[in-house]
């Protein structure tokens, strides 16, 4: 009689449910009540008056890419330290604290190995240091 | 009950989802029909019963891998040509034959028939009865990950470290091109 | 397995003589339907009260940055002027949907439905209070994670699909900033997580007590430098000044959603509201003892779920108080000392807690500070009797 | 009731789409997504062999080192393809034809 199970979930797809009719829904309802009168003008995207050139899907700068790629690098990692974290002090009261210790630890470890790596490189630097090494480089040649 | 909702839904999205980046020809389109796969694929492990995995799968594929790969999609530009990626079909070199629709049809025959078998098999209202409970995963996979795959849990690490490395050497713009 | 509003309903006598009574009525076995039923009232209400909140909130932004600045603020609609967002939905609703004529029409759908269905989806498991909570997932935290970052698939989506190139790079911004500072957050998270041993919110809830001496803030001095590491986080994962970089009117007009208008850009706002209001709750149920009253005063009763909601909410809003406060006081940083405050300060020390919390288990076996320190000032106490 | 035979059934159907994907696709991009494709079906399989055969969790923990892998994978193929593309200035699978640019 208790509500064990799957039936925990029929929250989360309500509100998803919810957040979906409420935006499509919305729109619906607005489409009887809102003016509708478009212009060439009026369609065009807005840049502080000027004309729009060209498409704005243009090529953008690589740094992008590497924070993302640190990104989901840590990510997974401490998606997998999730479960490990959780029994971390059970582990402890049952007397094998050390054991879970060591493992966390050193995989901690790993990863600040990886952060340290990238900070020294300046791939966590926006402006790219070794940009302007290269600049200094070529000046001084 | 809420069982086979899910399921179905899941399914739904994941199915549409997959058909949706086979055959859209956008490729940000793609992405995005991606994502709604990958929800689908998490909503069925939680029919599973696999209630970490699914959160997993939601933190790494919706958070991460999908960002990367829009961002991946804005590095090369939006507007280029091959930015609209045409279906191939031109590619398969057996393509245009005869005796490639033939079999193509006659495989799609019996996976229509197939799948009609299992949806009528689950909407089969009847036996509502679920044979395994629901339960808590995370303390046991903790528990895993710290008894018999450490070594595992370790080795992942060590992958991961090697794939932040590789991968920042290799976006790394060129410093001094000769 | 889980504890949520319809296990807490079947305690009362009445509920489940309900559930008995339309079981016998109907000769099946209702109490799917029932539940059913349970769930779509109480999300259907949250859903709603949320909204309500969201509006309230673009009128407390208002009216306390007028404050701050000795204006007036909105005064006209109502009294004081709170149903100002009643008017503004009215007005939104009656606008004219613009959709840029090189714009992807289907994204620019999509983006705003992703931000909201974020949004809304994690307030499932946010702990209004123990019984009262739509459910409380054994995987909460993470789960909370997980469907929050669709909001910022959501942001670079609206940024896309306009075409437009302020557009773009306010989405481009906001999905870079996002996804950076989801990792202190994330380690934060973690450190709390080590401490409660458990990943749902009630059991990180749980884990505290009503006093301030027994939340987790107070509880070593690694969480307490955490908390502020994940304030700041959260901060900038809901796109609040300073690091409103992705909507920032004085350089990128305004954002991702300069070309949407009307009620696509109600929700996006709707979208940021609420999610300030859900990362608040999450700040509160992980450091300042969520739901837990001081006393025990009802427990299970309706009235202690009602005082514990209190309880919560005070928090909850006083944070949200100190987030508007935050954005009419501090400049706007660059996009360059953002990223190096996130990678360079609040990673780095979101780490050492996370160590700093796991060795604290080990040797201290969990105590709070303040028990460490009342368990000397005894044995001290005891010892100098001997004298 | 779900049987184990719908969940292999999604699986293959998974596989097919990720292969159609990366046969059929000359956009190096997507097949990076037909891959992600292909390591779900995988995931799942393992998930579901897990709830309906054996009596433990080693399916998802298997899954889970699948989810590392692919999010590594997506990690490194993505900046290959970058670097690619400061190469070549195209994102075509078929101008990927030479060891060395």
């Amino acid at each position: 009689m208790s509500s064990t199970g799957l039936n925990v979930y029929m929250p989360v797809v309500m509100l998803f449910a919810f957040g979906f009719i409420a935006v499509a829904g919305a729109l619906l309802v607005g489409k009887l009540v809102r003016p509708h009168h478009p212009t060439k003008l009026k369609e065009t995207a807005y840049e502080c008056g000027e004309e729009p050139v060209g498409s704005a899907w243009s090529q953008f700068n690589i740094r992008f890419y590497v924070v993302g790629l640190i990104f989901i690098i840590f990510d997974v990692e401490s998606a997998l330290m999730f479960p490990v974290a959780a029994v971390f002090k059970q582990f402890n009261e049952i007397g094998m604290g050390s054991i879970a210790l060591c493992s966390f630890l050193v995989f901690i470890g790993i990863l600040v190995v990886g952060i340290v790596y990238c900070w020294k490189k300046g791939d966590l630097d926006w402006v790219k240091s070794y940009q302007h090494s290269a600049a200094r480089r070529t000046i001084k040649e | 009950m809420f069982v086979k909702f899910l399921f179905l839904i899941s399914t739904l999205l994941t199915l549409a989802g997959a058909i949706g980046v086979v055959a859209v020809k956008n490729i940000m389109h793609a992405c995005v029909f991606l994502l709604a796969s990958l929800i689908g694929v998490a909503g069925l492990y939680v029919t599973l019963g696999a209630d970490f995995v699914s959160a997993v799968q939601l933190v790494v594929y919706v958070g991460g891998v999908v960002i990367l790969m829009i961002f991946a999609v804005m590095l090369t530009g939006g507007d280029k040509a091959d930015f609209f990626n045409k279906f191939g079909f031109e590619k398969v070199s057996a393509m245009g034959n005869k005796k490639t629709y033939l079999v193509g049809s006659a495989v799609l025959i019996v996976f229509t028939l197939s799948v009609g078998k299992i949806i009528f098999n689950i909407i089969d209202l009847k036996s509502s009865k679920d044979p395994q409970s629901y339960v808590s995963t995370v303390e046991q996979l903790g528990h895993l990950l710290l008894t018999d795959h450490v070594l595992a849990f370790e080795a992942s690490s060590v992958v991961l470290l090697g794939a932040l490395i590789g991968a920042a050497i290799i976006a790394r713009p060129n410093r001094g091109v000769k | 397995m889980n504890n949520t509003i319809v296990s807490y309903l079947l305690d009362f006598e009445i509920v489940r003589n309900m559930f008995d009574f339309v079981s016998t009525k109907f000769g099946l076995n209702a109490s799917g339907i029932l539940t059913f039923f349970i769930f779509f009232i109480a999300a259907f209400i949250v859903v709603n009260v949320m909204a309500v909140i969201g509006g309230l909130g673009t009128y407390a932004e208002r009216k306390i940055s007028a404050d701050m600045q000795m204006r007036i603020g909105p005064n006209r609609v109502g009294p004081f002027g709170i149903l100002q967002f009643l008017a503004d939905g009215v007005k939104m609703i009656m606008k004219e949907d613009i959709v840029p004529a090189k714009a992807d029409r289907a994204l620019f759908f999509v983006a705003p439905t992703l931000c909201l269905m974020g949004v809304f989806a994690s307030l499932a498991v946010i702990p209004f209070s123990k019984g009262l909570t739509l459910t409380h997932l054994n995987v909460g935290v993470v789960y909370l994670l997980g469907v929050s970052s669709l909001v910022g698939i959501g942001i670079f989506l609206g940024g896309y699909s306009s075409n437009s190139k302020w557009s773009m790079l306010g989405g481009m911004r906001g999905a870079s900033q996002i996804i950076s500072y989801e990792i202190p957050v994330t380690l934060s998270m973690l450190a709390v997580v080590v401490l409660a041993g458990g990943l749902s919110f009630d059991k990180l809830v749980d884990a505290q007590t009503g006093w301030p001496t027994g939340w987790f803030i107070f509880h070593n001095p690694f969480t307490f430098i955490g908390f502020f590491v994940f304030f700041v986080g959260v901060l900038a994962e809901t796109n609040r000044a300073p690091f409103d970089l992705p909507e920032a009117e004085s350089e990128l007009v305004s954002g991702y959603h300069t070309e949407f208008t009307g009620m696509r850009f109600a929700f996006f706002a709707l979208a940021e509201y609420v999610e300030v209001f859900v990362v608040c709750g999450a700040a509160s149920a992980l450091f300042l003892g969520g739901y837990k009253v001081p006393m025990d005063l009802g427990g299970e009763s309706i009235l202690g779920q009602i005082l514990q909601m209190g309880s919560f909410l005070t928090k909850t809003f006083l944070l949200y108080y100190v987030v508007i406060w935050i954005r009419w006081t501090l400049p706007r940083l660059r996009v360059d000392q953002l990223m190096v405050v996130c990678w360079k300060y609040l990673t780095p020390i979101a780490l050492f807690n996370l160590v700093g919390c796991a060795l604290w288990v080990y040797f201290l076996n969990g105590k709070s500070f303040y028990e460490l320190v009342m368990n000397m000032a005894v044995t001290s106490i005891h010892s100098g009797g001997g004298h | 009731m779900i049987s184990l035979s719908s969940y292999l059934l999604i699986s293959f159907f998974l596989f097919l789409c990720g292969i159609l994907v990366i046969i059929a696709r000359k956009n190096i991009i997507a097949i990076l997504l037909g891959i992600e494709l292909l390591l779900n079906s995988a995931a799942l399989n393992f998930v579901a062999y897990s709830r309906y055969t054996a009596q433990n969790l080693d399916g998802h923990i298997f899954a889970l080192f699948i989810i590392v892998i692919a999010a590594a994978e997506a990690a490194v193929g993505l900046a290959i393809v970058i670097r690619f593309f400061q190469i070549k200035e195209s994102i075509h699978i078929d101008d990927a034809s030479q060891l060395q640019s």
